[in-house]
């Protein structure tokens, strides 16, 4: 099993006829996702890599009512409301790759969907990918990954494929590889999808990549000090040399009121049993030391 | 964008939050205008960015117009914890009896706005929070029912000021402010009471979140041709898109993609370097903005060596590596370089970067142990 | 409460929404100078609430000055399906290309705010449901994001106008209007759209939500100084606070809660009586409430019986019984009555009926029985 | 057991200081419920029939964490903000007594604490209460009521009293009556309670009180077309003499549209294998007929 996609998942790309959205459905398709349909409003009647455009989400949804994830291409000032078209239409999943999009928007476009129970993973990420099944939606690079059983959820985009590399060269391949994403606020947290990867029981071990700013490792930790480690969880955390103060190109990698250094970050983590890699090389040895 | 407390004032007072009579001068020659507006005693401000103003001799209470002047005159043109003073709010002096501490920000990790409030006014937040965290007062707010009345009045019966009616407008003032030009952060601090029961904001501090420029661009465009005390970190972001912090120690940091340059920062750290900066090219960068980046590092004089960490998904290796090429061709090879390449089309970039002579590794740790001992040897 | 088609109109171009010009006027001797204004062939509307104004002759074409003043002469002072006529709408003659519907109001069954639009306007939107229900397009909105872009986008491409950008200002005021004004149906009929290619609101209606009321008092308040041809219900229910409905039987009903009431009216109807209205006199009602439901249906001609049915919560016996005298003593007993008191105090309220010889009952169906019986006999 | 209330509900009184919330307060706590604070801004300290007043609902919640419940008598114009005051301090069951509340604001009430998973009776309603238990969250006569296995769903006051009455003097007790109160919006409709009562062990039939306007009863009987009958299900629809167009009383009793009138209800409830009762004594005759 995977966590977010599975085989059955059927992809639309909000945004398809752009650069970016033309140029990752190719790839997604490549790799063998599913992907049925492409909104651009206007650019209805097209098609791309094969795949019928829509004006609107609506219409897609009514043709291809089998439609349950939908990716997001679509610059920041018209994503929200491609957003909002597509829980509107009832997709169960959405990966929100544009990143710029405004704090405010962001915090109700989140709450909003959240309390509609729809999955929301982003903005300002990479996407999902599952190597087992070779299900992609998003825009990593699929030579990082290979199939196995190592759940991955990460703060970043490049620092993901690089371990995930690292790993794969080790023998490691992974069952699920989630970015949730580096603004501020996100569709999922740490929380969510270690989660969902101790719910699935194709998933041995998690690695965590997170980074400076917000508490969000650090609520990670208490929360396995409640539940306890069900799997074994090992995890980077990046920006231990940053200073206080600053934004680290993420909005979210800041640190203020005292709060979300790497230090208290990796403290927290391993007061709850959770091992803690000093490069990104040590998560793949660390991964040995554990899996043997 | 952070906004001087002027320009924070004006909105509060837009938004019909009181604020003390005042005249912001950029030269001492308007100083006996000021004054004449404002009255005596008063309150001279100087206009920076920076925290700790008060404390490093920035605001300054004066009793007479020449006083005024020699306090304008020797705070315009000087520089205030780093930051250039460049005009100068000339304010009444207002009869305190209490100072508050209130804000609105967001809480991310609750995702939700966020009310914070202390009956310590003019107090770092960070102090109170480090000394007295339960002093604070917080109150959550739902963003898909926004500030209700309830969020206000449980504000006052915590802070323990149920007969200030003012203190809906301030409150509904700040959350009007925050929604309409997208704060992210909305601080009066302090918010005083005066000796006659009023609500006034001594201070303001907006920062306005720069991904919601296309909402406001009459605004920041007209923020923007104010001189701003941007730090030069701000003037490379802005000009070239860059993600870009400096720091101080001499081996000049290149990645792609926050995380991993953090990472790349760490690792040279873990193995005895000291990172000169954060530069982060962002997601599939062309060889136009890799020049650039390298162009700031080979222009610092601080930076000894340079580590180009480029893991390629969207980034091209080949597009990074003739980005190199063409830095190294304008600059001449001033200063020692590392770089690390792997991922799409890495072996054109290697390729590119070999017929130039420039060495690569693929390692990581390879790579950062290298410029680490590049820099020790200088 | 609803608005007459002009005053929705000048709402219409507050929030941007094109209407034809226009001119009201409430006398013949103002049309010259309107029809100066609007110019010729202009159109001249009756003003009034009810539905179905065209085919009743309400709505005339005219080409003279002459013209006009004819129609307007005959049509103020007249009256339209019962309503009387007060104020006629003088407007310029739009060339028409096609005719469109488009309204926004509360799908209470899923909760949501609903856009209802339809290829064909100029008709009554039931008759257009009744016949091709299918030819509706019905977009829903949920609060909780409100109107978005995409749903105009919707509507546009299934309207099949999206080379239209006006309707997206047409959108966004009627959403606009029925957010601010507090109204439940905001509705153009037809929405036009000209020769040249111009969007424009031919009619307007809207109807404000009561309960609103004290949202919008300044509003409320002019809206009700114009002379309105308020219904007899609606000026009771002002008067009063009643809920009440003629109908055309003759068996006057009270009851406290709607529905008890609409049950009540349905006995009467069960066992072969018609009722001749409505009158709910709402929870707890006290002696004088019900002296004055009461006096409404003494004062009717059409009422030969009435029946009075109560179920005691908040409400008490006493007092209804305590009102049923008062109203009795300042009528004199001129119409034969049923009275069925039970529930709170309703000894008491027994008692009070039994010294003044009123009968009472202790079923409903007996009592709905009796007065049938009794309006049969006249 | 019952529905929405329990043995153990706890409940706090919103707007108890006012001449209904006062004089309410003290009939719920004569007939057993269990209620532990109230709240009226500017009246915190005082106390109304034993039960202490806060100024505000975060004050009562903290004091008496183990509210779960709030019945809300706060006038109109304020009782919107005393809802999300509620919703927001985590109250589950939120019962709205208020009436006129303007549509705008219900729906976007209604919708929010939907999301949140809130159970909210009303507005406009004479509220829950359960005979079996002695618990009452609302304003209704005690003496219409008695102990027994049916459930009532109504969208009226006064007739739901009638009803019960009628019941209880046939012998046929009830488990829970539930007033979902008479506004075009509402918190819970007939679907939702009907599900509650099939779920319900001690409800052995269910008494279904409509009204003409909208088409909560049609939307019911799809809903049993659609799952069956699980228990013997006896209605009353109140308005059949009502003409087309017309507000009667309730915002909600107005046929529009074509659609909401009593022929189109009782014959889509009819079809769905439900009694229909033309009159409310009829409601007990059906019953005594179902069950014996």
């Amino acid at each position: 099993m995977t966590i977010i996609v599975n085989k059955e998942t059927t992809v639309m790309v909000q945004g398809i006829t752009g650069r970016e959205g033309r140029f990752h459905t190719e790839r997604m398709i490549e790799y063998g996702t599913r992907i049925v349909a492409g909104v651009t409003p206007g650019k209805g009647g097209q098609s791309v890599a094969g795949v019928p455009v829509y004006n609107t989400v609506d219409q897609a949804v009514r043709r291809h009512p089998d439609i349950d994830t939908s990716i997001i291409f679509v610059p920041a000032r018209f994503a929200v409301d491609a957003f909002y078209e597509a829980v509107d239409a009832g997709v169960r999943n959405i990966v929100v790759i544009t990143e710029g999009i405004p704090l405010h928007d962001e915090i109700k476009m989140i709450n909003y969907a959240r309390g509609k129970g729809v999955v929301v993973v982003g903005p300002n990420c990479p996407g999902v990918i599952a190597p087992p099944i070779r299900v992609k939606v998003g825009i990593q690079p699929a030579r990082s990954f290979r199939p196995g059983h190592i759940g991955i959820v990460s703060r970043s985009g490049t620092l993901t494929y690089e371990i995930s590399d690292y790993l794969s060269r080790s023998g490691y391949g992974q069952s699920t590889v989630v970015g949730i994403g580096g603004d501020p606020i996100t569709g999922l947290d740490f929380i969510d999808v270690v989660k969902m990867f101790f719910d699935d029981p194709d998933t041995k071990g998690i690695v965590v990549i997170g980074e400076i700013g917000g508490d969000a490792e650090e609520r990670l930790a208490r929360y396995i000090r409640d539940v306890g480690l069900k799997k074994p969880i090992i995890a980077y955390i990046a920006g231990k040399t940053a200073p206080p103060g600053k934004r680290m190109g993420h909005a979210g990698a800041i640190i203020t009121m005292g709060m979300g250094t790497a230090e208290s970050k990796i403290s927290a983590l391993r007061s709850s049993g959770i091992e803690v890699a000093l490069t990104p090389m040590e998560v793949a040895s660390l991964t040995k030391k554990v899996f043997g | 964008m952070k906004l001087y407390e002027y320009e924070g004032k004006e909105i509060f007072a837009r938004y019909g939050i009181a604020i003390p009579k005042g005249r912001v001068v950029s030269s001492h020659s308007e100083v006996p205008e000021a004054i004449k507006y404002v009255g005596l005693p008063a309150v001279v401000k100087a206009q920076v960015l920076v925290g700790g103003r008060g404390k490093a001799g920035g605001v300054k209470i004066v009793n007479s117009v020449d006083e005024a002047i020699d306090r304008v005159k020797s705070m315009i043109g000087s520089s205030l914890r780093g930051a250039p003073v460049r005009k100068v709010l000339i304010e009444e002096a207002v009869d305190i009896d209490r100072e508050l501490y209130l804000s609105l920000t967001v809480d991310r990790s609750v995702r939700r706005y966020i009310i914070l409030a202390s009956r310590e006014g003019g107090v770092d937040i960070e102090e109170i929070a480090a000394r007295s965290p339960e002093s604070i007062v917080r109150i959550h707010i739902d963003p898909l029912i926004g500030l209700r009345d309830f969020h206000v009045r449980r504000l006052m019966y915590e802070l323990d000021l149920p007969e200030y009616g003012d203190l809906y407008n301030i409150v509904r003032g700040l959350y009007s402010i925050m929604l309409d030009l997208d704060a992210d952060l909305v601080e009066i601090n302090p918010l005083v009471i005066t000796r006659e029961g009023r609500l006034i904001a001594l201070d303001s501090k907006i920062t306005i979140d720069d991904n919601a420029y296309f909402r406001h661009q009459e605004f920041f465009d007209k923020l923007m041709s104010e001189e701003r005390d941007l730090t030069e970190e701000e003037i490379v972001a802005r000009k070239y898109g860059f993600s870009y912090v400096k720091l101080d120690g001499d081996i000049g940091i290149i990645g792609n993609g926050a995380g991993l340059t953090m990472a790349t920062m760490d690792l040279v750290r873990h193995f005895g370097g000291s990172p000169a900066n954060f530069l982060d090219i962002g997601g599939g960068a062309n060889r136009e903005r890799v020049k650039n980046a390298l162009s700031i590092l080979l222009n610092d004089r601080n930076v000894r060596a340079i580590f180009i960490n480029v893991y390629g998904g969207i980034t091209r290796c080949d597009e990074v590596a003739i980005g190199i090429v063409e830095a190294l061709k304008e600059h001449g090879t001033q200063k020692p370089m590392v770089v690390r390449l792997v991922g799409t089309e890495e072996e054109k970039g290697r390729q590119i970067l070999e017929e130039h002579g420039i060495k690569f590794y693929v390692s990581d740790e390879e790579a950062a142990k290298a410029v680490v001992e590049i820099a020790r040897r200088g």
